[in-house]
Order: structure tokens, then C-alpha cells, then sequence
């Protein structure tokens, strides 16, 4: 089976996060820049799959400036096989309609049966764009599954996942080719050795331009138009609590007529 | 008056998500609101009857084989259907998980700007505006998809407004069944319901408890105090992540954002992650022992305390006062 | 390879990659936990052997991963770092490369495998004072050194008993041997005394840093959140040259350790003074650095509850293994003195 | 690729080219102790530089097009190391080659550059650098010396301090304020000033050691061109704190400069007898880590500069040699203190004299070029993030 994995780098979400007053995008410079945790697991999720079934191949896929090369390494280290690293400045700050041709004519360029993504990244939390790449794709998708499994081996077999969202718990099964996106109910992903850490360098990534994918006439979908910030929020009171605390709150909700 | 499509998310009892209310406040708010809802054959007249008290006045029903068993498709059908007999400003759809595959599908179909997770909508020209509150309400955006169909999802929750029952018409909207490939829902079961605490995501009051409640069993405490206050329970991941209660519960970043009058935070440090979920808050309390913890930063009411005292009298407090 | 100041890609890398796994496997609790009990963590040993720090530096002949010293140095940093109370170095740096390097093949098939795995543990005498050593009572394998001559000894060849440690995380023993154990055949061949001792003192220069570059960074954050006279104490002059003066020692000793591995792996002519000045700037680093964090810490970091304490005495210990600052500079002073003839002991090409 | 490992062809060869060049062609007695006293040393000095150029090596790390060969600072470091290795004469222009050169590169209009880098390449402009003024060292943004401009010429009242070279340089590389009104940091400009202008006066100051390599300057309405203002009127600030940034960083010294002091702490230890005692070997042992610690640090920055990670290492350089410099020679005094009868014993020391002196100068490293303090309060500061102090 031949799994491609979508990687994404993302802001370090353990800083603080700035929008760019100008564009509205994520301030990339603010923190430093990390792969996405959901992209990690969605690596090990294919990672799995390659442990049981060693004629399964891993590409990762990533979409970003010459830094995300830092995130390929990382799921390369890991145990992938190879990416593909799609750079061009053009692409800057492209939104999903843009990001999902992108990716969509990228995947085109190679055979594969599954694609895997995380549900949604940690800075953009849009969540469409597994769905949005099905549909251009015309395969099916099953996005937000907490755990999925192959059945009837590599060739003909379904996959079956397992989603629990929105208050409702469901089954959903889907041949191939197909797209999945995972939710971080999916297992941790593993740390890379240092032979993989060594190996990584010696592996392809191959790097594409928008040109390259035949993509010139990209044009947003979407524009923002205005971008405010809200003043942070002040402490208020604090108390120590010597036994009158609980009082003192009752008090605090009765005073905003809460109780 | 511009028509704007709401998407009608049925769960799979057949059940409307309360979070229509919030669609057709939005719909509204630039044009006159039309539902779209795929049902089994013959089920078009019970569902219609329900969406009035959503003040959904006029309805296109759509009725598929593949209801219950094909993913997304029959929905995506319907609204690219309604699209093309309406021709819309607008297709507002709930940004659920199920609701983001069906506006992803949509949006490419109908080459539509899509707008994600808005909280508010609003007219500028021709133009529709969505608004988003971005990095848990630290940010205010907007943004346009111009001159084309806007297609987008809304926060359920967002509105809080509730909706004047009237009488909902139907009319029958034709969608072919070709098949496309797609997934099947081979098995749907809706969570129970284990009180009658309100929904996490649309509460007007919520009471989450942290790693340092220290068990499952130490979970109880949150749910009483949540049941005093007639709030909703919710967690911080590590909560979650420790296993005291399921992760439907958790609020932040990769949780369930909220934005409720009240927010007592239990044992909860406050890290960006759960920050960001829940800092729209109109108040927050927090109750910790670490006095350096950052929730504190942003509490309208911090104490310094154990919860394991000061939460059972704060249950008693509150009781006696009532 | 050419990364003689670490920043070589490899090491920064292998470093990333420690330095990720730590975070998630080892945290305070973890290291509190190691010195409540005071036993060794076999779980992380197990864990951190199986990422391939054991075995890294011995061959892929033998199943290691054939890196060179410059390209651990950073990674042993991290150890430090993370405050993981476990031996290591003295496995991967020290023990490992020697046997490889010097044992007969009999030595060699019988200690190496199980030490690059993981499975076996390894204490060494070598520069570390005497002949103590640490985790010797918890060792499988004991590398000892004895008359100039370094010798292997399997776990029923030695015995124990504990010593004080001023770090009870990093247990010590004193080891005792029979004489008839000692014999041609747990002797390792020439030359694997110097070589041994030069690695013991960078990989400890290197782990000292890592101790140093955590108590530092506590220091910073502490004084950038802690206020007094309602303001952070780190906006004080007075405070900021202290955290300054640390911050000097620390950064300008971590490439001595970086450098001393380089002549290491090298066999450059300096490598013996590279390792002292590795030491010794090290021993004196973490000493500033341990003062300043003291004293800007103020009360609270001399409480046991606060953590500053364990990478404190780690840092005392380590401080004083390894051949203490004194017993390099005199080597250097030493050195200097009988370098009037420009030998390239000190200064090579010079 | 580090720099001082040499493993590749390349830097190897470098070093091979410029140790075979100053062999071939330093005077061999400009390297003898005293050779650069008496009223011949200015000329033999220039002359020095003007051979340094012939064979293409006054600045090796000026690009090409404005006469350097372009080298990264491995390569510089190389030169210099071979530089100090083999005792030749300190660069007379300093100033010209490290400071104005590159600030003319970087914010000169293309004919101040063709007026100016030249001449100081063939090293017939001395260059000084008139920054300090009596009220404004360490705060360097309080500096008094007011240029009010007069159609289009400056006019200069004022006085400059502790300005090396000013008796015997050509050019001033000045900071004067003005504008008075403006917030201070913003109404300074920085000027070329030529000093044989009318109304200039030069004083040298006679230091602790003895010497006056320090001088003072009186402007007294100094004419000056406006068209020699480097960058806009007024944006001298920002045009200064590059160049002060160039001063700090490395390329200046290496250690290589340390090691026959390192020698001659040695023999004295040796003649003394100390060699014998414990104590006195760890104090010669803590001067080889001192120096050792030195090279490694700038090894490492060359190392981090060539991946394109250029720190804040500036700080700690300048702090760093400065203190190590003043230990070096505060050990020497120890030592001699025992001695001072052979004070005159050119056996064991070139001159108790000498020594004194540069043990004087060391601490002078101290408080010039920001003091160490100010050091201090950057690494603080900027690279630790430490908060501002209230002022």
C-alpha cells in the first residue's frame, strides 16, 4: 500500500499566538515553528500501518517556506520513506481553496491508496482541507476518526474508522483510493531514534513549485478584510483561602447575580 | 431579499441540533432564510413540522436512499441542488465535523468562498462579511469571499438568540442518486445523555475541573458543583488525558471552545492551549493551589486554595443561599 | 566530519531529537522521583538505550551507529540537561568506544552487545576519582582502571559498597577487586588508558555544561517573573550582571567540551589539553553559574521542594570527578611549563 | 566548516599563502620590541600598510568591487591568527579598514565611496573615530558636539575624548548632534571631518601607563561639508550602531596574540621557581584555559556565522578578552613583584617598564568600546531577555 501523509508546520502553540494586524495571518515570526502535533500523529498513524505490512510505503507531503523541510526531516527521522516539499514563496499566505489545488495537483503526480491528515491543524483549526482534497480528487473521505483499521489485506480490503463527534459515535467504511483525517485520540507518535535521525538526511524530498504542479493562475478564494485585537484580560481579585473562600465567592456570584 | 441556504444537520435518531437556532440568526442577518434537509423517503413531513420552532419558514427537503448510510453526499447534493434552483448569497452550514465535510464538498462544487467558524455575518454591498474570533477571542478577523457564493460554517453558540416558532412549508427538492465514491456509515450511535446538565459547546455556564482533581472519582466534585450552578462540565486536556472523564469535555485548542457568563476553572493551571478555548468568558473564576498558576492572569475571581475544601463549601454556600 | 564547535548538522540533530524525548519522558516528576528513591530508572535506561545513545559511537559492525564524538557531544549536553539520573555517559562515551576500540575479540563479543542494547549497564573508574565510580553497585560491567592499565570486569569479578554522593540520584560505590582476578585476559591493550581518561573528561565537560545550561535557564525565568519592589528582580543591574557573568562563563566553556571531543575523535596532538580545558572551564562554569542561581533564586532555591537543588549537586559532584578544576589546571600549567619549545601539546602550529 | 580545523583544501591553503607571504616580505626588525618607537614609526608603519596592500591583503574581507578579496570571517580569522603568529605591527588603520570602510558600504552615497574607501585601503587616509565626548561614554546618545548647519556646511563647536591616533590620523569618523530639539537618540548624524580643517585642535592625554595613544579634540567652528554626513542628517544613530557592533565582533584579535604572553608568564614562573608550587602552576594553568576558552569561543562563532546564525556573541567577545587580558597581566605584576630587582633584566622580560605599562592598557580594554558593564547589561538584556531597567 502506498500512504501519503499530509504534514503541516505550525507556530509553537506552547507560546503565545499574534495574527499579522496587515494580513490577518498567523505571525509566523512571533514563535518558533514546529510540526504540528496532529501532523506527528497522522505520521505515526501511517507508521503503523508500514509495522504490520513492510511493502507499505510512507511519502509525506508538506506545503510551506524552505523551514518546513525541518518538519519532513522530523517525520523522514521517524520512519517515512520519502517527501515531497511543495516551495514557493507565490504560495505565501494562500488560503485553503488555494492550499487544496496545491495539494490536489501534487497528489495527482503519483499513484497512491490512502492519504492521511491530521483533522484539523493547530493554527488554522479550519478542518476542511482532507474533505476539500476528496472532492477534487473524486474519492471518499472519512475525516476525524479517533482510531481506523484495514481489513482484507493491502489488496481490495476496506478501511474501517472509527469517529466519535458531535455527540454521536459512528462505523464508517470506505475503499480505495481514499483520504482520511485523524483526531489526536489516535496514538502518540513515536520518537525518532537516532538511526532514523541519521537515515533522514540520506532520503529524497523532492521539492516542487506551484509552476512545476502547472498551477499559475492562483487567486484566493477568500479575502480579509479587517483584523482587531481585543485588549487582554486583567486579573481581578485574588484571594488566599483561610477558610472564608468559599463565602467570599458566593458573595462574588451573588453580587453579579449569578446565584 | 437575498436567500440564503441553512444546512440542516439531523442527528441520526432524526433529532435537529439545536445549533440551527444560531444558522438561520446568521441567515437572517443578510437575507431570508431557506433550509435544505435530506431525510428518508417519506420522512419529509415529520422533519418539516419540527423545523418551524427554528423560525424556518420555508424548507426544501430532499429525500435519498443513502440517508443514514452514504457520509456527507446526500447533504452536499442537496445544498449544490438548492444552489442551483435558488441561486444564494449565502449557504450556511453548523461547523460540526460532519458539517466542515459537507461545506469542504460544497464550496469546491460550487466554486464557493468558504468561510470557516464564523461567529457573525453581515452585509457590506454585495459583499458578505463573516467575522471570526480567532486564538480563543484574542482576535477579531473578517474576511470576504467577494463576489462569489459565500459558503460558510458557523460556531454553534454564537447567537445565543432564540428563535420565533412559525409554520414551516415545504417543497420537494429532486437530487439524483449517481454514485460517487463514499463512505458508509455502517454503525451510529448517539451518546446518551448522562444528566440534564446543558451542552458543553452552547452553556451558559460551564465548570471544568483540571489535572490536580486527581481521579475519576475526584470528577464528581466538578459535577456537583456544575449541578448547583445548573452549569456544564468541562476539563483541561490533562484532565482528559489523565482519564477522568471522556474528551467530549475538553475545552481549548483542540477542544470545545465557549464562551459562557460563567467559567470556574477547578485545579486548572490555564495554559495557552485551555486558554484559548475558554477566555471569552464573560467571568472567570478559578480556584488553585499554585498561586503561580497563569489562570490567575486572567480570573475575575482567583482563590488560592484547596479544591477539596473550598469547592464542598462553596456547594454548600451556594445551596443555602438559594 | 568537520563539526568541531557542534554545529555540525548530525549534532544538532541527534541533540533535537534527546532533547524532544526528555521533555515528554522526563520530566520533574521523574527526576524528583529518582532522588526520593534513589534506585535507578530502569524504564528510561531502557528507553533512551533503545533510541541508540548506547551503542552510538561504537561501529555498525557491531550494531552501533559508527557517530563520532563531536557528533555526540551535544546530545550528551541534553543529558545533563534533562537532569536524568542515569549512567549514561560513562556507557555510551567512555566504556562502549574503549572495548571496541582495545578489547580482544572475546571482549568484545561477550560486553558489546548487551551494552549497545541496553541490556547491560556500565560503571568506569576512569578519571572518576579514585576507584569509585558511579552506579557501580547497579553495573553489570565494570571498566577499571588499575595501575595505568584498564581492565573489564563482569559483575561477579567486582563488589560494592556505597559511598556518600552529594547527589543521591547518582549513586556512588566504592568497587573492590580481587588481585587474582586481574589478568591478561580483562586487560584491554595499550594505549587505552589515555585514550579512555581523554573521553571520560570531555563527555563529562559536556554533561557539566548541560547541568549548567539548565540552572542557568531556571535562573532567567525566575528572575523574569519574580517580583520584588513591584517589579521583576531581573530588570535590577545588580541582578542582571550575576545572571550575565554565569551566562559568560557557561557559553564560552560549552565549545571547549564541543572542541575536546572534536581532538578526541581527531587523535589531534592537543587532545589531552582540550580535555582539560574542557574540564576545568566547566567545573568553573557550573560553580558560577550554581552561585549566581542560588543567589538569585534567593529563599526559594534553598528549599528541597524547588527544584534548582538537583542539578545543583549534580553539578557539585560533577564538579569534582572527572579530575576537579585544580587537577586541570595544574595539568595545563603543567603542560605550559614544558611547552617553551612550541611542542603542539597546548597550541599546535604554534 | 570550522575554521580552525582546516579540512578542507581551501582554508588550509590560505593559511599556507598568507604564513609564506608575511614571511617573505615583514621586515624583520619590525617585529623586534622597540621598533616602533621614535619619530620614524609613523612612516614605518604607513609604509607597512602600503606593502600589505601591494600584496592584496590590507582588507581581505572587503568584497571585491571595492578592492578586498571578499573572505568570510574564517578566512579573516585565519589571516589574522597568522598575522599575530608571526608579530607583525598592529594595523595603523584600524579605524579606516574595519569601521568606516564598511559603514561607507553599507550607508555612503557611491562618490563618498569612490572619494573615501580608496585612500583607505592604500592607507593614505588615517582614519580616527571621534564617538566619546567628556559627558557621554557609556551614553553614548548624551554626546554635546554640535554641528548647526549653514547652507550647505556644518558648522562643528565641541569636544571629542579619548581619541586614538587623532595626533598623527587624516579623518575623523565623528557623531555630533544636529539636531538639539530632537529626542537624543534621534538628532545625531554621523560626519567625515578632515583633520586639517582650521579650528581643530588636538591634545594628547597623558595616560596612568605613561603613554598619550589617547587624545582629546577641540572643535572651534569647524567648517565641515554637509555632503559628508554618512546616511541622513540626523539617522547617525542607527549608521553607528552597526559600525559599534563591527568594533565588538570578531575578526579583531585572536588568540594567537595571547600565547607568547602565555610564554613569557611561563619562564617567569620557571625562573621564579614557582613552576614547582601547586598554586602557581594553577594560576599559569587557569591563563591556558583563559586562552583556550577564547579560541574556542570565536571558533565557534565563526562556525554558527557560516550556518548563517550570527548570535550575540559580540557582547560576550569583547567582555570576554578584555577581562582574560587584564588577568594575564595582573598575574605577570604577581610574579614580577617577586623580581623587581631584574626589573631591567631584558633576559627575563622586555623591560619591567613595558610590562607596566601593558598591564595599565589592559585595564583600559575594560572601559572602552562599551564598558563591561554595558556588556553586561546587553547579553542581559537582548540575549537572556531580561526586562529593562526602570530609568
Amino acid at each position: 500500500m502506498k500512504i501519503i501523509t499530509l504534514v503541516k508546520q505550525v507556530p509553537d502553540t506552547w507560546s503565545e499566538r499574534r495574527l499579522d494586524p496587515e494580513t490577518g495571518r498567523v505571525d509566523r515570526a512571533v514563535s518558533e515553528a514546529v510540526i504540528d502535533e496532529i501532523s506527528e500523529r497522522a505520521i505515526e498513524a501511517a507508521l503503523a500501518l508500514k509495522d504490520a505490512d513492510k511493502s507499505t510505503t510512507v511519502t509525506l507531503l508538506t506545503m510551506g517556506p524552505a523551514g518546513a523541510l525541518d518538519a519532513l526531516r522530523k517525520g523522514l527521522s521517524m520512519g517515512a520513506d520519502d517527501a515531497v516539499h511543495i516551495r514557493d514563496d507565490a504560495l505565501q499566505g494562500a488560503d485553503v481553496t488555494i492550499t487544496s489545488r496545491v495539494i490536489a495537483a501534487a497528489l495527482l503526480r503519483r499513484p497512491w491508496d490512502l492519504v492521511i491528515a491530521g483533522n484539523e491543524s493547530t493554527d488554522g483549526r479550519g478542518g476542511v482541507l482532507p474533505a476539500m482534497l476528496a472532492e477534487r480528487l473524486g474519492v471518499a473521505s472519512a475525516t476525524g476518526l479517533d482510531s481506523f483499521e484495514l481489513t482484507g489485506g493491502a489488496a481490495g480490503g476496506d478501511l474501517v474508522g472509527r469517529r466519535s463527534a458531535d455527540g454521536v459515535d459512528e462505523v464508517l467504511r470506505l475503499g480505495f483510493p481514499s483520504v482520511v483525517s485523524i483526531t489526536e485520540r489516535m496514538p502518540d507518535a513515536r520518537f525518532p531514534n537516532f538511526r532514523g535521525i541519521l537515515g533522514a538526511k540520506k532520503k529524497p524530498v523532492e521539492v516542487l513549485t506551484a509552476a512545476d504542479l502547472g498551477l499559475t493562475d492562483l487567486h484566493p478564494a477568500v479575502s480579509v478584510v479587517s483584523v482587531a485585537e481585543r485588549p487582554p484580560r486583567q486579573a481581578g481579585t485574588r484571594i488566599i483561602d483561610d477558610g472564608s473562600a468559599a463565602a467570599a465567592l458566593a458573595d462574588f456570584f451573588a453580587s453579579r447575580r449569578l446565584i | 431579499m437575498t436567500t440564503v441556504l441553512v444546512s440542516i444537520e439531523l442527528t441520526p435518531s432524526g433529532d435537529v441540533r439545536p445549533g440551527l437556532a444560531d444558522l438561520v440568526a446568521h441567515a437572517r442577518s443578510i437575507g431570508s432564510p431557506v433550509g435544505v434537509v435530506t431525510v428518508a423517503p417519506g420522512d419529509s413531513a415529520s422533519v418539516t413540522e419540527r423545523l418551524g420552532a427554528f423560525g424556518l419558514a420555508e424548507v426544501l427537503v430532499a429525500e435519498s436512499a443513502a440517508v443514514g448510510a452514504a457520509d456527507a453526499e446526500p447533504r452536499v447534493r442537496a445544498l449544490v441542488a438548492a444552489a442551483a434552483a435558488r441561486n444564494p448569497t449565502a449557504v450556511l452550514i453548523a461547523n460540526t465535523v460532519r458539517g466542515r465535510d459537507v461545506a469542504a464538498r460544497v464550496a469546491v462544487r460550487l466554486d464557493a468562498g468558504l468561510l470557516l467558524d464564523i461567529v457573525g455575518l453581515h452585509a457590506e454591498g454585495k459583499r458578505v462579511v463573516g467575522e471570526h474570533s480567532v486564538f480563543g477571542g484574542a482576535y477579531l478577523t473578517a474576511s470576504t469571499a467577494g463576489d462569489r457564493m459565500t459558503v460558510a460554517t458557523v460556531r454553534e453558540g454564537s447567537t445565543g438568540e432564540q428563535p420565533s416558532p412559525v409554520t414551516a412549508s415545504a417543497s420537494a427538492l429532486e437530487i439524483d442518486d449517481t454514485t460517487v465514491p463514499t463512505a458508509v456509515i455502517t454503525e451510529a450511535t448517539e451518546h446518551a445523555r448522562r444528566s440534564e446538565r446543558p451542552e458543553l459547546r452552547t452553556a451558559e455556564r460551564v465548570v471544568s475541573g483540571g489535572r490536580a482533581v486527581g481521579s475519576a472519582e475526584g470528577f464528581e466534585l466538578v459535577e456537583r458543583l456544575a449541578d448547583a450552578l445548573g452549569a456544564a462540565v468541562g476539563a483541561s486536556r490533562a484532565a482528559v488525558d489523565a482519564g477522568y472523564i471522556s474528551q467530549d469535555h475538553q475545552v481549548g485548542q483542540t477542544g470545545v471552545s465557549v464562551s459562557p457568563e460563567l467559567y470556574i476553572a477547578l485545579g486548572i493551571s490555564g495554559a495557552i492551549q485551555h486558554r484559548a478555548g475558554m477566555q471569552t468568558a464573560k467571568t472567570i473564576v478559578a480556584v488553585n493551589k499554585d498561586e503561580t498558576a497563569p489562570i490567575f492572569e486572567i480570573a475575575d475571581f482567583g482563590v488560592v486554595g484547596d479544591i477539596f475544601t473550598v469547592v464542598p463549601a462553596l456547594i454548600a454556600e451556594v445551596e443555602a443561599r438559594r | 566530519m568537520t563539526g568541531s564547535y557542534g554545529a555540525d548538522e548530525t549534532s544538532v540533530e541527534l541533540a533535537t531529537g534527546l532533547r524532544e524525548f526528555f521533555n515528554e519522558h522526563c520530566g520533574l516528576d521523574r527526576v524528583r522521583a529518582a532522588w526520593s528513591d534513589g534506585s535507578l530508572d530502569l524504564a528510561l535506561w531502557g528507553e533512551v538505550a533503545a533510541l541508540g545513545f548506547t551503542g552510538a559511537l561504537a561501529s555498525e559492525e557491531v550494531g552501533g551507529l559508527g557517530v563520532q564524538p563531536e557528533d555526540l557531544v551535544l546530545a550528551i549536553e541534553e543529558i545533563g540537561y534533562s537532569g536524568a539520573s542515569l549512567p549514561l555517559v560513562d556507557t555510551a562515551a567512555v566504556v562502549v568506544p574503549i572495548i571496541e576500540r582495545y578489547g580482544s575479540a572475546e571482549q568484545r563479543a561477550s560486553f558489546l552487545p548487551g551494552l549497545i542494547s541496553g541490556e547491560r549497564i556500565a560503571a568506569s573508574t576512569v578519571m572518576f576519582g579514585g576507584d569509585r565510580a558511579m552506579f557501580a553497585a547497579e553495573a553489570d560491567v565494570l571498566l577499571l582502571e588499575r595501575d595505568d592499565c584498564l581492565h573489564l570486569l563482569d559483575r561477579r569479578q567486582f563488589s560494592t559498597v556505597e559511598v556518600h554522593s552529594p547527589d543521591p540520584a547518582s549513586r556512588l560505590a566504592r568497587v573492590s577487586v580481587e588481585s587474582s582476578v586481574l589478568s591478561d585476559a580483562t586487560r584491554l591493550a595499550a594505549g587505552a588508558t589515555d585514550d579512555a581518561r581523554g573521553r571520560a573528561v570531555w563527555a563529562a565537560s559536556a554533561l557539566l555544561n548541560g547541568v549548567s545550561r539548565r540552572m542557568l535557564e531556571m535562573t532567567v525565568d525566575h528572575a523574569k517573573t519574580r517580583e520584588q519592589f513591584g517589579r521583576a528582580i531581573g530588570s535590577f543591574q545588580a541582578v542582571k550582571h550575576l545572571i550575565a557573568d554565569a551566562w559568560v562563563a557557561m557559553e564560552s566553556s560549552r565549545p571547549c567540551a564541543w572542541y575536546a571531543a572534536h581532538a578526541c575523535s581527531q587523535g589531534l596532538a592537543d587532545a589531552a589539553a582540550a580535555a582539560s580545558v574542557a574540564k576545568a572551564s566547566a567545573s568553573d562554569a557550573a560553580r558560577v553559574v550554581g552561585d549566581s542561581a542560588l543567589q538569585v533564586h534567593g529563599g526559594i532555591g534553598f528549599t528541597w521542594e524547588h527544584p534548582l537543588h538537583f542539578w545543583m549537586k549534580r553539578g557539585k559532584l560533577l564538579e569534582h570527578a572527572y579530575g576537579s578544576r585544580g587537577f586541570h589546571l595544574r595539568s595545563l600549567g603543567a603542560a605550559m611549563r614544558d611547552d617553551q619549545q612550541g611542542s603542539d601539546a597546548v597550541f599546535p602550529g604554534l | 566548516m570550522s575554521a580552525l580545523t582546516e579540512t578542507t583544501l581551501d582554508v588550509a591553503t590560505w593559511r599556507d599563502e598568507v604564513r609564506g607571504w608575511l614571511k617573505a616580505h615583514l621586515p624583520a626588525d619590525l617585529t623586534e620590541p622597540g621598533a616602533l618607537t621614535g619619530p620614524e614609526a609613523l612612516h614605518r608603519r604607513r609604509a607597512w600598510e602600503r606593502e600589505l596592500y601591494d600584496g592584496g591583503y590590507a582588507a581581505i574581507h572587503w568584497p571585491k568591487e571595492y578592492g578586498g578579496r571578499g573572505m568570510g570571517a574564517a578566512h579573516r580569522m585565519i589571516f589574522q591568527e597568522e598575522y599575530e603568529r608571526i608579530g607583525a605591527p598592529p594595523r595603523l588603520n584600524i579605524q579606516g579598514l574595519m569601521l568606516v570602510g564598511p559603514t561607507l558600504m553599507e550607508h555612503g552615497t557611491d562618490a563618498q565611496r569612490q572619494r573615501w574607501l580608496d585612500a583607505i585601503l592604500r592607507c593614505e587616509q588615517v582614519w580616527c573615530q571621534g564617538f566619546s565626548e567628556p559627558d557621554a561614554g557609556s551614553d553614548l546618545a548624551s554626546l554635546r558636539t554640535a554641528a548647526r548647519i549653514e547652507g550647505d556646511r556644518y558648522i562643528i563647536n565641541g569636544q571629542k575624548i579619548w581619541t586614538s591616533g587623532a595626533t598623527y590620523a587624516d579623518w575623523m569618523f565623528a557623531l555630533v548632534r544636529t539636531n538639539p530639539e530632537a529626542p537624543k537618540h534621534r538628532g545625531i548624524s554621523a560626519v567625515l571631518i578632515d583633520m586639517r580643517t582650521p579650528g581643530i585642535s588636538v591634545r594628547p592625554i597623558r595616560q596612568i601607563n605613561g603613554r598619550g595613544t589617547f587624545s582629546e579634540v577641540f572643535f572651534d567652528n569647524v567648517e565641515v561639508p554637509v555632503a559628508n554626513t554618512i546616511g541622513a542628517v540626523d539617522d547617525g544613530w542607527n549608521v553607528a550602531m552597526g559600525a559599534l557592533l563591527l568594533e565588538r565582533g570578531i575578526g579583531r584579535r585572536s588568540y594567537v596574540k595571547y600565547v607568547p604572553l602565555l610564554r613569557t608568564l611561563s619562564s617567569l614562573t620557571t625562573s621564579t621557581g614557582a613552576g614547582r608550587d601547586g598554586a602557581a602552576l594553577e594560576e599559569l594553568g587557569t591563563h591556558v584555559m583563559q586562552v583556550s576558552k577564547y579560541r574556542h569561543h570565536v571558533g565557534r562563532t565563526l562556525a554558527e556565522s557560516s550556518n548563517g546564525a550570527f548570535g550575540p556573541e559580540a557582547s560576550l567577545n569583547k567582555l570576554f578578552w578584555s577581562e582574560m587580558e587584564a588577568a594575564l597581566y595582573e598575574s605577570g605584576m604577581k610574579l614580577l613583584n617577586d623580581l623587581s630587582a631584574l626589573s631591567d633584566d631584558s633576559a627575563v622580560l622586555d623591560g619591567y617598564g613595558r610590562w607596566e605599562a601593558e598591564y595599565w592598557h589592559a585595564r583600559a580594554t575594560r572601559i572602552f568600546a562599551g564598558s563591561n558593564q554595558i556588556q553586561k547589561n546587553i547579553i542581559a538584556e537582548r540575549v537572556l531577555g531580561l526586562p529593562k531597567e526602570k530609568r
